[in-house]
């Protein structure tokens, strides 16, 4: 490796061998690479190889039903160059099948266990796509967007009925609950607006 | 001795050694806060572990043996008990002497590997190996001692121990006699007694407290029991050989606890060796004081 | 402290130095509980004093741990946005962040340095709990985690507002106010904790909190619709609107309210009438068949016209000047409301299907019987345009004029010579109205200003609005407090001025109106013109003497029951001329009048039915 | 009679048996599990087995607005939260281009700091604990819950100090609060021998961690482990100086390292760092009182915050090791995605099933807290 | 099943009004050295946990009350559910609750265990831990402070000494109850090893409330218990895949 060249420089010129690959610069030390699936497992071998981008810090997987598509995002460090590298990579939702890394980076096994096991994607090639984290659960992936955590927390739990004495007083007098929590829920704002449409 | 005062002396023998267990596990824990900077439990706490653990309303038994080995390892201290001179009372020890003791004190052990053995837990096995396996090294230097310490008062009497130690004041006293024999039968004490660096076979966090994983209840009310047994045994067995006995109730029990203080404090202050690290040292060190110290007293 | 080296492998005596801890202390605290520090988050308290019940705090709580109790002991008072709601905290629920505490707009809520509450199965109801200022269990222990400056998330400024410096202001009567753009608005907006207080102190209840968020989601159509759903007169409202809502604010307990008022305009504004009329649609355009005739053009008539028509009745609004919109036409000047946006209130209203016939006086074009009879409910929707007089001596001269007509003339655009200075009676809006129209008038003939407003009132009880009397004051009107006119001098009958007294009180005991003075303090203001600015009525001549002895009064206004109606079946009556001036006022009170209107329609339609 | 923890009598006559590590044993750091097949005393096989604390936090915070995340963040770890906080609120003021003041980057540091060293007193004391000395867990628990004391009345709050929000800290020191902090750091100086002489120096304690489940720098690399045990493998890489975030490129600090990656190397690493973060707090001591100026960026009204659509990633050095955030945001008033990539979710999994296969039974809780695994981390 | 033969559980009705004076004090001994003496099960479910180790070390040292940690259930008497407990969790706390020898107390400390806390939302915790077992006592925080916890531990203290901490006859007496929420949260098919009915009979806790529709859906669904078969999955990794 040449010396004289930044960081920066040095991981364009290797980028530079790649075809179809967009890269954007986030920052001193981010940079961003959108590619193709199916050029992201070689890509990564050539990051790994000849730029010493030898540490895998994560798999990251978004999910975009509008589009249809699970993002996966590949977070990669190099050591030698101090830098962050985020390969993008889009692949369809539906089968959401894709090939394991676990041959070029040994972490990715357990990301890409968790991915399976909260998104369902499967990795193909991967060495162990048991469930790790959900066991002993046997609803749908949750961190789909599609899942409605409260929703199946109302199905599945209780709450308390709180009747405290102050309470009762003043139901006597004519107060009481009026806006229980549910009801003034930012969060919940745009999901109930969507509810109240279908 | 008439019958009727050997019986007195053989229940009162247990009673006052379960007694003074108690405060030296009371003195154990005390000792702990003390170096971890703590206040540390009331006075009474070991009473009110037991009594609460036999006052338990589900005793989950795993089978006859279960209890038997329960019943065997406080059946062998207090059967051991009988056998350790205190002031004014002999109990059987004229006819029992250092060799029956030395047989009685593995009783315990081998009760709990039955009582254990029924449990069927793993980690209740794994603890039981180790508990034999460190039997198995204190032992040799244990036997080293008490061969050299009978060896050197001719006898396995402990009652002629001790009365041949009060004899001529300090200067006949085992530790000054044999010093050499002490400090290995230092050793042997922590390791009967199971402290650090000796405690393999309890090791929460590696095997869940072994043998006592699946005790609840009177049995384990019945380990606590054993264990109010065992620090007294072994601190007055230790007393006995090396450090004149007891003349009075007194000197009996300021012996008794002081000798205690060593082990305990040590303990809290180590980690436990590895279970062969531990037979590596207990077979080094103390068996070549030991046989030095036996080559002196055979000379 | 130095490093240890990896290959020493330790000793065995090192640990037994520590047997020193022998004769060193325990560090065991005692087994009572700790104080807690300053700043700690243990249990709530909440003073309820302070606490308006605007439910922010639950707002913030995504754990739900907040409930809104009422407590009926409590006052209410949707004016001054105060509920009697209190929070509940679950216990349960509840992760002691203190977000309740950094959000809570007014600064009541706070945690204490308690921090024990231990129960049984069966006492669990004391895990939700009604904070007060004592604490959880009734014993203070301090305050610990409260509001301040540091971690107040509550932003006190409101969004600067672009206005036209005084300069520029002054020789036009281009409108001073330049608006939000969609940056300022979108800012401005999301400093809304959506407490609704607006919404309950507003006269029409608008939607304040959805609109605003509409706003802040850059979706103005939904704004607009929101607006609509109780406004008609949006970009009216938006700009001269008393804004009640800004007075309950409940950001506005500590800070600066929410522009609500700027937002409003800033939604419309972005929208031509046309667009507006394709966003909130037509309504029920059904004919029913029912013909209803509203008389006055101005908002409390116009407000009924637009339900009306939206209901499918077939409204014609007769208006007596030459164009329609009434008093926000000829009473407020322009450069506080520009016509053209007045034109767009009323071309939305149009497009509803409301007829609107100018230039038609009932009484002199049309008498209000044969409106009776031609139109199955009648509507009076009069602003007060008749202006009151001070009597004092030399009030009757030619040269003292009323406010009113002075701004209705303005308007219309009646040549009137403008005079080189000017005393203004009065301390209200419409007295700075004048005045500063006047300036303006005399910046553009004579070059400079010279007007003087002399009010009954000290500065501390005004009437005007701040901003107003700050303005006219950059404008170089020049306004004195607790002076009370004596006489309106008139030399070779010509007007030069007014003689003033100091103020002593306004009011009496029993608080009646009955102003005393400091007879040796008098001074005198010249003026060539003296506008009187001290009240208005509306004229009701039109009734004619027979209907107005039937119908039931009350100082000077008509009375009508809560919906409007009067007394006489087919009439009902709104706005100014039953609840004194104010523009959000005769919105509400036309909505109100429109749902009796369609409300009795609709039942007489099922007598004709039934018959 | 079935049970979770055993179950050999209906099992063949085998020297194998089959235990469940854990969730419900000493020897394991939090709630979490390993099972293990042993053979005699070693172990043949390992797995790890988490979720015992899984909240679905991820899931959680895209169901909250951005600033009702801050109350949740911290819980991700438990013995070491600060770190979450920062990263999270760092993420945030990425995609909103917030500036942080100053005074409030140092106060990150010092909360950050003291965090660390919280911690590590904390694990000290957990992995004495494993070798049955029990006393460096009841002094450093002690001794760290004085610094939970500075948290207290920094923050209001002893474990979660929930004090970070994006755009800065939500309340400055209080009065004195230097002087206190600084009378802490003598007194933890001071115990420093005392520690020393107990555990590090403990010939016992040495001997059984030396050569306890060791990696070398390639397995390091390969496994993907960070933080402190990667540098106990040589490699001196510290997130803190190599990528530098707060005001961190303006401390002087070292960054410990050892060579064999064993257990004794590990925590002779940590130990090093403990002694960097007094240096650290010591030179924020020195240098906070001259830094002015606000503790906090203006945000909107949280109630009402869109923050802009985009993507941050987020590293930070945790005492356990590389702490990354991946927070995307598609422009709404929540959180579109949040990956939280704990530095033990290599650690406690992949990499402790490695190191404990083959070793002994009374070396897997030791290896496990060697290592400082922080099993909420892992289930999130 | 526990096989009551097998395990054989001493039945003893304390009296507290009759017997005679020897018992009555025997019992009121009893109460008193179960109050001084508590154990509790060294198991961090959730992250109040943290907040433990400072109660039972140097600073606010525990033991002083006679409060140690115990590392099995068998050993204990205090369940203490430190927070959130996930549902994978739950099973084993159920599992362990079952094994603990009576009399025993649950301690449920922070805001999750008593209305799901800030996780109540999440699909992994469980919310009300009164469904599911009887709970002696709440401690009140997040998480509770070692002093808060150290008060709530010696409340309980007081009510074990008057013979009032008495959940766990709960548990049989109402068993069809707890088993309803447990088989909705963990599945229709869901045992446990203990035969908790039996017990109950044993206990001379058995009433109307301890059989239910609950109850006899257990009994169809059950299974004769197997060993645990381990699942390293390390042989068949296609089946796993599968």
């Amino acid at each position: 490796m040449n010396d004289a060249h930044l960081p920066v420089e040095r991981l364009s010129i290797i980028l530079g061998e790649v075809k179809e690959v967009r890269v954007t610069q986030k920052g001193p030390r981010r940079t961003r690479l959108d590619v193709a699936a199916d050029a992201l497992p070689a890509l990564l071998e050539l990051l790994k190889g000849r730029a010493g981008f030898v540490h895998l810090s994560a798999i990251s997987c978004v999910d975009w039903p509008d589009d249809a598509q699970f993002e996966l995002v590949y977070h990669l460090w190099s050591y030698e160059l101090n830098l962050l590298v985020s390969a993008h990579t889009r692949i369809d939702r539906d089968p959401g099948v894709y090939v394991s890394v676990y041959d070029i980076y040994h972490p990715a096994g357990f990301f890409e266990r968790d991915i399976h096991e909260m998104y369902g994607v499967f990795f193909e090639g991967a060495p162990d796509m048991e469930k790790f984290i959900l066991t002993e659960w046997d609803g749908p992936p949750p961190m789909r967007k599609e899942f409605d955590s409260e929703g199946w927390v109302n199905d599945h739990f209780d709450w308390q009925d709180y009747r405290p004495d102050w309470l009762l007083e003043l139901e006597a007098q004519g107060g009481g609950v009026m806006i229980p929590p549910d009801e003034q829920r930012f969060s919940r704002r745009g999901i109930e607006d969507n509810d109240d449409a279908g | 001795m008439h019958w009727s005062e050997l019986a007195i002396e053989l229940t009162l023998m247990p009673l006052v050694a379960f007694v003074v267990g108690l405060a030296m596990v009371l003195m154990m824990r005390k000792i702990a806060a003390r170096l971890q900077r703590r206040v540390g439990p009331p006075l009474l706490q070991p009473l009110y572990d037991i009594v609460k653990l036999y006052g338990k309303r589900t005793q989950t038994s795993h089978g006859m043996l279960h209890e038997i080995g329960i019943v065997m390892a406080v059946g062998g201290y207090v059967a051991a008990e009988t056998l350790l001179p205190v002031p004014g009372m002999n109990g059987i020890a004229e006819k029992g002497g250092m060799i029956t003791l030395l047989y009685l004190t593995m009783i315990p052990s081998l009760g709990l590997a039955l009582g254990v053995g029924q449990c069927a837990n793993p980690n209740g096995s794994i603890g039981i190996s180790r508990a034999l396996t460190a039997m198995l090294a204190y032992d040799i230097p244990l036997v080293i001692v008490i061969a050299g310490v009978a060896i050197h008062f001719g006898t396995t009497n402990l009652v002629d121990v001790i009365a041949q130690q009060q004899a001529g004041g300090i200067a006949t006293w085992g530790a000054v006699q044999m010093p050499l024999l002490a400090i290995a039968g230092l050793f042997a004490l922590q390791g009967m007694l199971g402290k650090q660096p000796f405690e393999i076979y309890v090791a929460p966090a590696e095997i869940a407290t072994g043998p006592m994983v699946e005790m609840g209840g009177k049995f384990l009310g019945g380990l606590f029991v054993m264990q109010c047994f065992q620090l007294y045994t072994a601190s007055v067995l230790y007393v006995t050989l090396f450090l004149g006995g007891g003349e009075n109730w007194i000197a009996f029990l300021a012996k008794a606890f002081a000798v205690l203080v060593i082990p305990m404090s040590i303990a809290f202050l180590f980690p436990r060796y590895r279970t062969e690290d531990m037979i590596t040292m207990l077979w080094k060190w103390p068996v070549v004081l030991g046989l030095i110290g036996l080559a002196f007293v055979g000379s | 402290m130095s490093a240890i080296d990896y290959k020493k492998s330790g000793s065995i005596l090192n640990p037994l130095k520590n047997l020193s801890f022998f004769a060193r202390p325990a560090i065991t605290e005692p087994l009572e509980p700790r104080r807690a520090s300053l700043r700690y988050r243990g249990f709530h308290l909440n003073d309820w004093e302070k606490c308006v019940g605007c439910s922010t705090c639950q707002k913030v709580c995504d754990n739900a741990a907040i409930t809104m109790v009422k407590v009926p002991e409590l006052a209410e008072d949707p004016l001054n946005g105060v509920r009697n709601l209190r929070p509940a905290i679950d216990y349960g629920r509840c992760c002691w962040c203190a977000l309740c505490v950094d959000l809570c707009p007014t600064g009541s809520i706070s945690l204490s340095r308690e921090y024990v509450h231990t129960c049984t199965d069966d006492q669990l109801s004391s895990y939700f709990m009604l904070p007060d200022p004592n604490g959880m269990h009734k014993e203070f222990f301090g305050e610990g985690w409260n509001k301040t400056a540091e971690n107040d998330l509550v932003d006190p400024q409101r969004q600067a507002m672009n206005e036209m410096a005084p300069d520029a202001r002054i020789a036009n009567f281009d409108e001073i106010v330049a608006g939000y753009d969609r940056q300022q608005a979108i800012i401005e907006a999301s400093r809304c904790v959506q407490c609704g207080m607006c919404h309950d102190a507003c006269p029409t209840h608008m939607d304040a909190p959805e609109y605003i968020r509409a706003i802040w989601q850059d979706d103005l159509e939904e704004a607009v619709r929101q607006i609509y759903n109780t406004n008609p007169f949006a970009h009216t409202c938006g700009r001269v609107c008393t804004h009640r809502c800004e007075t309950a604010c409940s950001v506005g307990k500590r800070g600066e309210p929410i522009a609500i008022r700027w937002l409003k305009r800033y939604a419309v504004d972005a929208f031509t009438p046309e667009q507006i009329q394709a966003i909130v649609g037509t309504g029920d355009t059904t004919p029913t068949g029912r013909q209803v005739a509203i008389v006055g053009s101005g908002p409390a008539g116009l407000t009924a016209a637009y339900d009306l028509a939206r209901l499918g009745h077939a409204v014609t609004v007769f208006e007596g000047l030459d164009r329609p919109g009434g008093m926000p036409r000829y009473g407020i000047p322009e450069y506080r409301l520009p016509y053209d946006k007045l034109d767009a209130d009323i071309a939305v209203i149009e497009a509803m299907g409301v007829e609107i016939r100018c230039n038609t006086w009932i009484g002199r074009d049309i008498t209000l019987d044969q409106l009776h009879t031609d139109y199955d409910a009648v509507l009076l929707g009069l602003g007060l345009q008749l202006g009151r007089s001070t009597r004092i001596p030399g009030s009757d001269h030619g040269g003292v004029v009323k406010a009113v007509d002075v701004l209705r003339d303005v308007t219309a655009e009646i040549p009137e010579t403008v005079p080189a200075s000017a005393v203004v009676i009065g301390g209200g809006n419409v007295a700075m109205d004048a005045a500063r129209t006047l300036a303006r008038l005399q910046r553009q003939v004579h070059g400079a200003v010279r007007v003087t407003v002399s009010a009954l009132e000290d500065f501390e009880h005004f009437l005007a609005d701040p901003e107003e009397v700050t303005e006219a004051r950059e404008e170089g009107v020049e306004i004195l407090d607790s002076r009370g006119p004596k006489a309106c001098i008139v030399e070779d009958g010509r007007l030069v001025g007014l003689t003033t007294l100091k103020v002593l009180s306004i009011f009496d005991e029993q608080q009646r109106f009955a102003p005393k003075y400091d007879d040796g303090d008098e001074q005198m203001h010249s003026g060539e013109m003296v506008v009187e600015a001290i009240g208005q009525m509306s004229d009701t001549a039109l009734l004619g003497e027979a209907l107005t002895e039937r119908l039931a009064w009350q100082r000077g206004r008509l009375q009508t029951d809560d919906d409007g109606r009067t007394s006489e079946d087919w009439l009902w009556a709104a706005g100014d001329m039953v609840r004194g001036p104010d523009v959000v006022h005769a919105v509400a009170d036309g909505h109100r009048a429109a749902r009796s209107i369609h409300r009795a329609l609709a039942e007489a339609k099922m007598e004709e039915r039934a018959s | 009679m079935r049970a979770e923890n055993y179950e050999a009598r209906n099992h063949p006559p085998s020297n194998e048996f089959e235990i469940n590590f854990g969730p419900n044993h000493p020897g394991i750091e939090g709630n979490y599990a390993l099972k293990v097949k042993v053979h005699g005393d070693e172990i043949v096989a390992a797995r790890a087995d988490g979720g015992y604390l899984h909240r679905g936090f991820e899931k959680l915070m895209e169901q909250r607005l951005w600033i009702q995340n801050i109350a949740l963040v911290p819980r991700i770890c438990v013995p070491d939260p600060a770190p979450m906080e920062v990263a999270y609120s760092m993420a945030v003021e990425q995609l909103c281009g917030l500036e942080v003041p100053q005074r409030a980057q140092w106060l990150r540091v010092l909360l950050l700091e003291l965090s660390r060293l919280a911690a590590h007193l904390f694990t000290f004391g957990g992995h004495a604990a494993t070798t049955g000395m029990y006393t460096p867990m009841f002094w450093g628990v002690a001794d760290r819950d004085l610094l939970l004391d500075l948290f207290e009345e920094l923050t209001g709050g002893r474990v979660y100090s929930i004090y970070n929000i994006p755009g800065g800290v939500r309340r400055d020191i209080p009065d004195d609060f230097l002087t206190r902090l600084s009378d802490t750091l003598d007194y933890i100086d001071s115990r420093l021998p005392d520690y020393d002489n107990l555990l590090f120096t403990n010939q016992v304690f040495v001997r059984r961690a030396r050569d306890a489940g060791p990696v070398s720098q390639a397995q390091a690399l390969d496994w993907g482990v960070t933080g402190p045990n990667l540098r106990a493998t040589g490699l001196a890489f510290d997130v803190r100086r190599d990528d530098p975030y707060l005001v961190y490129d303006e401390l002087e600090f070292d960054i410990p390292t050892e060579q064999p990656g064993d257990a004794w190397a590990r925590t002779l690493v940590r130990r090093g760092e403990l002694l960097q973060s007094i240096r650290i707090l010591r030179q924020v001591i020195d240098r906070l009182p001259d830094i002015g100026g606000p503790i906090r960026a203006p945000i909107p009204n949280p109630l009402a915050w869109n923050v802009p659509a985009g993507e941050a990633y987020v590293r930070i050095e945790s005492s356990k090791g590389e702490l990354s955030w991946y927070v995307v945001s598609d422009g709404g008033d929540k959180p579109y995605r949040v990956h939280i990539r704990g530095p033990s979710s290599m650690h406690a999994v992949q990499v402790l099933e490695h190191l404990v296969t083959g070793c002994r039974i009374e070396d897997v809780a030791q290896i496990m807290f060697s290592l400082d695994a922080c099993p909420p981390e892992v289930d999130r | 099943m526990t096989d009551t033969e097998q395990f054989p559980v001493r039945v003893e009705q304390p009296d507290r009004n009759g017997g005679n004076i020897f018992s009555r004090v025997f019992d009121e001994l009893t109460a008193f050295c179960r109050s001084r003496s508590l154990f509790i099960l060294h198991y961090c479910t959730g992250c109040g946990a943290i907040e433990l180790p400072p109660a039972m070390t140097s600073r606010f040292d525990m033991e002083r009350l006679g409060i140690s940690p115990m590392v099995s259930p068998r050993q204990a008497d205090i369940l203490l559910i430190t927070g959130y407990v996930s549902v994978k969790t739950l099973k084993r706390v159920m599992l362990t609750y079952e094994q603990m020898g009576s009399p025993k107390y649950v301690i449920g400390i922070c805001s999750c265990t008593v209305n799901g806390g800030m996780y109540w939302q999440s699909y992994a915790t469980a919310k009300k831990l009164n469904d599911y077992m009887p709970v002696d006592l709440y401690i009140a925080g997040c998480m509770p402070r070692p002093e808060a916890v150290i008060t709530g531990l010696r409340q309980l203290m007081d009510k074990i000494a008057a013979g009032e901490a008495n959940g766990w006859e709960d548990y049989y007496r109402r068993y069809d109850y707890y088993l309803g929420h447990q088989q909705r949260l963990f599945g229709e098919t869901w045992q446990t090893p203990t035969d908790v009915i039996a017990e109950a009979r044993h206990y001379g806790l058995f009433g109307p409330e301890t059989l239910g529709d609950h109850t006899r859906l257990l009994e169809q669904h059950q299974a004769p218990l197997e060993a645990l078969e381990m699942q390293l999955g390390l042989g068949a990794p296609d089946e796993v895949k599968a």
